[in-house]
């Protein structure tokens, strides 16, 4: 299945990029998809334990994936 | 009941009016603006970008939890995106209602939520040329922003 | 730092710019307005009256008192006397500070202390034509407010 | 001597003024000159112990008066 995941701002920068599709193993959580991003260049820079919305709803990283969702990966927020 | 992000600047008095009935005696208008100094560090400017469609959802959501919890219908959010200027309103929010105490108890709430939920970001300009992503404290652990020279 | 009373409408919006200084990234605006409703009846409208020099005096004082308390000088109150109708601001508290905790503390600060301590008054007019003075809970004890025909 | 005693809001309504001159003798309290302001035609509707300031600032019953103070007799607040 394909999951495609969001980066934003600082880590956006980190991986030079906003966007990328993940190829993914059926029944695969949002810890493995962590893992997957977690093994590229300059990832080394992301938090171990990133906060992640799935399809704009926070998530945990137990979470199970499903075919085409959308993996947000969320910086520390600084609105307002 | 409203909550937006704009890409323009932020017209206070129209969302003061928008919150306007005359059943309210009380309303608290929050504006959040640009500082010239975090951190210690001399600020020009700031960017503010959003994962905008789950910001719009977490704001519309913030502003519900609000209406029930304060029983009043009577808020807008507006928080604008892009490039802002030292003094310029990154955010406001207009609450009215009926009694004072719950106004500021719902302003209070709104802008507390805001502060630890909604996807946005800012990266602030500084007088020796430099940008840095503003990192708040609601991170599941520590994190170095990226550091760049502008 | 600045508190008047006022005989003509509130500009909200030029109390907001005196107290905005690029030191500040929270800004408090606190309006309080005629409700059409009060203690079940209707209201029409609201004349204020006061003890205008000690009514001056109050204000300063509390002024002065949230400025030392929540460290800014970024205070500016207005409270209208006169005849005004629904809708209309009785008073308007501006505060600004660096942080948006200190703005909401003493603009709270601010409005409570007016509400104990400033000798201004205020006589209610209904729907059914009738008047009465308000009284509030701070006199030493109970006061049967004096009820005549509008 | 006299002390000028001033009077608002419903206070001036029931005496049917806004203000009055007491004459006390020295060493009179504002206790002293509220009980002379009771014995008013009117009076009867003003609570027992009204708040009252002295100059401008609130004061204690038991304050002494001097010649030429300004007594107001004040209506419970209704401000803001």
């Amino acid at each position: 299945m394909t999951v495609t995941v969001l980066l934003f701002a600082s880590y956006a920068d980190v991986l030079g990029r906003g966007s990328l599709s993940l190829d993914l193993a059926s029944g695969a959580t949002v810890r493995d998809a962590l893992r997957e991003i977690q093994s590229m260049p300059g990832a080394e820079r992301l938090p171990m334990q990133p906060l992640v919305a799935v399809n704009e709803r926070y998530a945990r990283v137990d979470r199970v994936l499903a075919d085409g969702d959308a993996l947000a990966v969320i910086p520390p927020v600084a609105g307002g | 009941m409203r909550a937006a992000l704009v890409h323009r600047p932020i017209d206070a008095a129209a969302l003061t009016k928008e919150v306007a009935r005359h059943a309210n005696g009380a309303t608290l208008l929050f504006i959040g603006t640009v500082r010239d100094v975090n951190d210690g560090r001399g600020v020009t400017g700031i960017e503010y970008t959003a994962y905008e469609s789950m910001a719009e959802r977490e704001l519309a959501d913030i502003v519900h939890e609000a209406s029930a919890e304060f029983a009043t219908t009577d808020i807008v959010v507006e928080h604008r995106l892009g490039a802002l200027d030292l003094g310029d309103a990154s955010i406001v929010i207009a609450v009215a209602h009926p009694h004072r105490g719950a106004a500021y108890d719902a302003s209070r709430y709104v802008i507390e939520q805001i502060k630890r939920r909604v996807p946005i970001w800012k990266r602030e300009h500084y007088v020796d040329g430099t940008r840095q992503w503003v990192g708040a404290s609601t991170s599941a652990r520590p994190v170095t922003d990226a550091v760049e020279t502008g």
